[in-house]
């Protein structure tokens, strides 16, 4: 790459430079060969805030290429303002076609959930990360979070987890249920619903965890043994919805979500409920 | 030179195909054919990885060496500091012990080496895989030179997390990875799947 | 040890040990630099630790023993005598400046000065347990006596919920800590009870070695007499090498069969515990066991 | 306008940005040139820049006028922008005294070599609102303009004013500072490359805070000072200085240096007396501080952190929190991203809720 193509490059409606993306593939590499590991990376200011999907959109820019097909959600909504914003973003600065059924994407961002079914061995999901730190609720010193990687010593989260358990009679984590990957590295799900994390288990998918504002890149391959922490007696359980069904699609087999009269329920992914109305 | 810079788009292919190749360690993936075509696939990777802020070495191809080094800007650094190492013969014991794996703070700075893989060809051994992203039942065909270098990336990725990672890429762009998760079991026996 | 005070009485008192599980080889730990001089300018004929040549402190210097399973080994001494950086050195809380302290783990012997911080740590969780004269030290105060002893469970392994809370009940009833007692934060509990729920996190990996500091010093009487009592009863059921530190003649004679006496830093005199206070040698260990018995 | 639950995302969000948009073209008032803003409001420009970590005047104005005067938006408007630069060179080390000096104050004596250099500042004048009507204001501004041409010759600064010697120097010499340069000349970290960790080397830190949000710092710093777990406490300051710093990069062809441009930075020298336990008390510990701009209140900051970051040594989580929370777009960002739709999180709360009451009841029947 000579110095003119990087001049006649920087006008091109690229969000990213040539260098940035480089960078970050190299850290995606480095993730998915060491899962779990937070690879630190160089990570850029995007478009869209710190907070508000920086890095899965640097990462979705890193992978993705005309011939790609991309789905973005936000609460499992392709129509969420989030959404659309990363979207379009996206499909303007990467030439690929968009999506809103995940087994016709290859790439997949999404903040807060996992598309209820299509992923497969052909798919990258790549998942925004607000806190990318999963011991963060027991410890707050960055120098002793990494001794605590470095060694495995989770001691501190089975601590907590007894103490939750001990208090209130069940384990309170709500979204974001901190996992064990390939018997290593405890990893933050990101605020997936406990629904959603079964599916990361010996998934047929890759997994690309982007952290932008706190500049981590980390990933869970295909086929890799994450288990949520929990103790052997005491089962992993997902939000139990007690029967409740979609008021659209009148199924109860998908993440429902309840409007402020909890008596109202609608499935979190628009596009597998529209495609069981047949209308997708 | 035989060598030339890659597209934007052509880094991302490559790319592509090597994470592919760690995300499903023993399968096959193929490197851009209209690239492998010009240029020799050995060089694909470090071609689409390097730039300013990477250490490389390519001991046992020197003009390949420095063609990407002008080419991607990337330092040219002793085998030790090298982020990403390319190799065509199969690097002597002393060579990988001595590669970068990182620590078990730093884990991801260990050595990323490309080797040439002439497997496809007089490959009569097949060794069985397990570790994440590894199918049930994968095996790979290697020679038996390969089946000493996977010796010694096996003791030097006896301490996880540190460890190194490596590409084998066939002259003809055939790309198989194998991060340092994946555990090569001599005799093929059905590997377990995920279960290391 | 080159003063003839401990060199006769040391023999016929190992005579009597069978095969050591702990061995300690001229542990030394100063603060500022030094050399031979330095440390020759300090010590029990000097009566200081405190070098006049460079203003370092040789807090210990040349320290060696050994404990056998089901050993208890007092180390008393006034404070500043050292006692208390022999014990921090051997719990890893500070890096000694010289010297050995090997564990016989199974077949292996391990010096863990040397070992990996990681592997150290390890050695905390089912190998050497430490109890502080503050608990606060050794438990976590806004944690529940349960959790502080599913802290080195879980650590060691252990992922049954059931079963954890099972072994800490178990733990607790045997340091008499009332049950109803298990699920409250230990911040609520008296000096004495943590003292308590400390020495049943201590044994819950069955440790062959365990460290005490001052155990009981600053309980009043009656409970500290409870807690003594408690450790003596345990040393006796567990096979634990134990090492306790105090400057307490009565904890020594209660609890070590063998006693080390220590002064500026350096061991002046080692004998059996009821020896050593019935006809003590060394000047220093007479005025302290004169001082004991006023 | 509709959220999420509004179908038709795309449609909401083209019609939210049409609306920014044309209120903010469309208006009654003048349009603002972008001199307007670089000439008049010149100190929000510096502190934009010197947060963005991007000298570019230009740039900074239009970013201003395009954020309607939010400084941390225009700040990510042009670290966005930067992103989409590729980095085409390295700049050289340059000695800080190659600056030529506008501005100049030694609290620490009352005559110094170079003296004292009060320059444009408003530090020593009233801060009296001036409520004068537009047409008083412009004729006072005819009449100044006139009278500048007159008297106003160019006074030739005298050299050492402009290149004046460092306080820090003479300290040195006598022998009264802690020696904080390194002999290895290390490269610098490159906070934009690596993240930055604790522990972390001291460039890490200064090139952190040269791009820190303003009031983070200052409140960083007082808050140290007054606050129950601070331990700062008033430091002296040596230098504070408002200056022109060449930038100077390796000629591609020649490989000679080259002076492409002048910044404008601020500098502050602190010296602090170090009375802990530990510390030598012969000595005073030096803090440094530098960003783009004029923006003394963040660089005084800057040198005092530096130093209250040297003398913690990693004791507290002081490094921590200058390195990690000081980033005006990290923090604004995260704080702001609660805005975004959640309900997936908290329909899981509610279940939990529901769960620990079940489970409360089984535990009392």
């Amino acid at each position: 790459m000579t110095l003119s193509d990087l001049i006649d490059r920087h006008e091109s409606g690229e969000l990213l430079d040539e260098f940035a993306k480089r960078e970050i593939r190299r850290a995606t590499l480095a993730a998915v060969a060491i899962p779990g590991y937070q690879v630190p990376f160089g990570s850029r200011e995007m478009p869209v805030a710190r907070g508000w999907g920086s890095g899965g959109l640097q990462i979705t820019l890193a992978v993705t290429h005309d011939d790609d097909t991309v789905k973005v959600i936000d609460q499992g909504d392709d129509d969420g303002v989030n959404a659309v914003n990363l979207r379009r973003l996206v499909t303007s600065s990467t030439g690929a076609d968009e999506t809103t059924t995940a087994s016709e994407a290859t790439v997949t961002q999404s903040r807060h959930r996992i598309p209820e079914d299509g992923l497969d061995e052909s798919s990258i999901l790549v998942l925004q990360v607000p806190v990318p730190e999963p011991l963060r609720g027991v410890e707050r010193d960055m120098r002793e979070l990494a001794r605590m990687h470095a060694e495995a010593d989770y001691s501190r989260m089975w601590v907590s987890l007894y103490e939750d358990k001990v208090r209130n009679g069940v384990i309170t984590q709500t979204t974001g249920y901190p996992c064990l990957v390939n018997e290593r590295y405890v990893v933050a799900t990101t605020p997936i619903p406990r629904w959603d994390i079964p599916r990361l288990h010996d998934a047929p998918f890759l997994t690309l965890f982007g952290a932008g504002r706190e500049k981590r890149i980390y990933a869970i391959p295909p086929y890799t043994i994450v288990e949520p922490l929990t103790f052997e007696d005491v089962p992993f359980e997902v939000e139990d919805s007690d029967g409740a069904r979609c008021s659209l699609c009148g199924k109860s087999e998908s993440f429902l979500v309840s409007l402020p009269n909890s008596t109202t329920w609608l499935c979190s992914d628009t596009d597998w409920c529209a495609r069981q109305r047949g209308s997708r | 030179m035989r060598l030339a810079p890659l597209t934007s788009k052509d880094s991302t292919l490559v790319f592509r195909a090597l994470l592919q190749a760690f995300a499903f360690p023993g399968r096959v993936a193929q490197l851009p054919p209209h690239l492998v075509a010009r240029m020799p696939a050995l060089s694909l990777p470090l071609l689409a990885l390097t730039d300013i802020e990477t250490s490389f070495c390519a001991p046992d191809e020197p003009e390949l060496e420095g063609e990407i080094a002008t080419i991607t800007s990337a330092r040219i650094s002793n085998s030790r500091d090298a982020q990403f190492v390319m190799h065509r013969d199969v690097p002597s014991r002393e060579f990988v012990i001595g590669l970068g794996r990182g620590t078990s703070f730093r884990p991801e700075l260990g050595a990323r080496m490309v080797l040439a893989w002439n497997a496809p060809f007089d490959a009569n051994i097949e060794v069985g895989l397990g570790g994440p992203g590894v199918v049930p039942g994968s095996s790979l065909r290697v020679g038996h030179d390969l089946v000493e270098f996977l010796a010694v990336r096996a003791e030097v990725n006896a301490q996880p997390p540190a460890g190194i990672d490596c590409w084998l890429v066939s002259t003809n762009g055939e790309v198989v990875g194998l991060p340092r998760t994946t555990q090569i079991q001599m005799q093929p026996t059905s590997a377990t799947a995920g279960r290391n | 040890m080159n003063d003839t005070f401990t060199e006769r009485r040391y023999d016929i008192a190992r005579l009597a040990i069978p095969e050591w599980l702990l061995k300690v080889e001229r542990l030394g730990k100063v603060y500022g630099p030094y050399d031979d001089e330095i440390i020759a300018s300090t010590g029990s004929e000097r009566d200081t630790a405190k070098s006049s040549i460079n203003g370092s402190v040789v807090a210990a210097w040349d320290v060696s023993f050994e404990v056998a399973p089901g050993e208890a080994l007092g180390i008393v001494g006034e404070s500043g005598s050292g006692k208390t950086t022999v014990l921090r050195c051997l719990a890893g809380d500070f890096t000694p400046s010289t010297g050995s302290a090997t564990i016989r783990l199974g077949s292996d012997d391990v010096n863990i000065f040397d070992v990996e911080p990681a592997q150290r740590r390890r050695l905390r969780v089912d190998t050497v347990s430490v109890v502080y004269q503050d608990p606060s030290e050794g438990l976590k105060m806004n944690v529940t006596a349960g959790g502080n002893i599913a802290e080195p469970l879980t650590a060691a392994g252990w992922r049954n919920f059931s079963k954890i809370r099972a072994r800490a009940s178990d733990l607790l009833a045997r340091t008499e800590v009332p049950l109803n007692r298990m699920d409250d934060l230990v911040r609520a509990f008296s000096g004495g009870m943590r003292q308590r729920v400390q020495i049943a996190k201590a044994l819950a990996n069955s440790p062959s070695v365990v460290l005490f500091d001052e155990p009981t010093t600053g309980l009043d009487a009656s409970v500290a007499a409870g807690v003594l009592d408690l450790i003596r009863s345990l040393l006796e059921e567990h096979r634990i090498a134990a090492v306790v530190v105090s400057h307490d003649f009565s904890v020594i004679e209660m609890l070590t069969s063998r006693c080390l006496v220590m002064h500026h830093g350096r061991i002046v005199e080692s004998a059996l515990t009821d020896q050593l206070l019935e006809d003590p040698h060394h000047p220093y260990t007479q005025r302290l066991v004169a001082a004991a018995r006023a | 306008m509709g959220y999420v639950s509004a179908r038709g995302g795309l449609d909401a969000i083209r019609a939210a940005e049409s609306l920014v948009r044309t209120k903010r073209l469309v208006s009654e008032s003048n349009w603002l040139e972008e001199d307007q803003i670089l000439d008049k409001l010149r100190l929000l420009v510096d502190r934009v820049m010197s947060e963005a970590g991007l000298w570019d005047p230009r740039l900074a104005s239009k970013a201003i006028r395009q954020s309607e005067g939010d400084a941390t938006e225009a700040v990510h408007l042009l670290r966005a922008y930067r992103s989409t630069l590729p980095r085409f060179a390295y700049s050289e080390a340059i000695d800080a005294d190659d600056a030529t000096v506008m501005r100049r104050i030694v609290p620490a004596f009352q005559r110094v070599p170079g003296n004292q250099l009060l320059g444009r500042s408003v530090d020593y004048t009233a801060r009296f609102l001036e409520r004068t009507g537009d047409d008083d204001a412009r004729e006072e501004a005819e009449k100044l303009r006139a009278a500048q041409t007159e008297e106003s010759r160019d006074i030739e600064p005298a050299s050492e004013e402009i290149a004046p010697r460092r306080l820090m120097e003479l300290l040195r010499e006598m022998d009264m500072l802690v020696d904080r340069r390194l002999e290895d000349d290390p490269e610098p970290f490159d906070i934009t490359r690596t993240p930055a960790r604790p522990p972390a080397p001291r460039s890490a830190l200064l090139s952190s805070m040269a791009r820190a949000d303003t009031g983070a710092l200052v409140n960083q710093w007082y808050r140290n000072i007054l606050g129950p777990d601070g331990y700062l406490h008033e430091v002296t300051l040596g230098e504070v200085r408002h200056a022109n710093m060449p930038l100077n990069v390796r000629h591609p062809v020649t490989g000679e240096t080259v002076t492409i441009m002048q910044v404008r930075v601020s500098e502050v020298e602190a010296i602090e007396d170090l009375e802990g336990v530990e510390e030598d008390r012969s000595r005073f510990d030096v803090g440094y501080g530098l960003c783009f701009g004029h923006n003394e209140r963040k660089a005084i900051a800057m040198a005092n952190l530096d130093i209250a970051c040297h003398r913690d040594a990693g004791r507290t989580q002081l490094e921590q929190s200058l390195l990690l929370t000081t980033d005006a777009l990290d923090s604004a960002g995260f704080l702001e991203h609660l805005k975004l739709p959640h309900y997936v999180t908290f329909r899981s709360m509610i279940e939990r809720k529901i769960a620990v009451r079940k489970a409360r009841q089984r535990r009392d029947a």
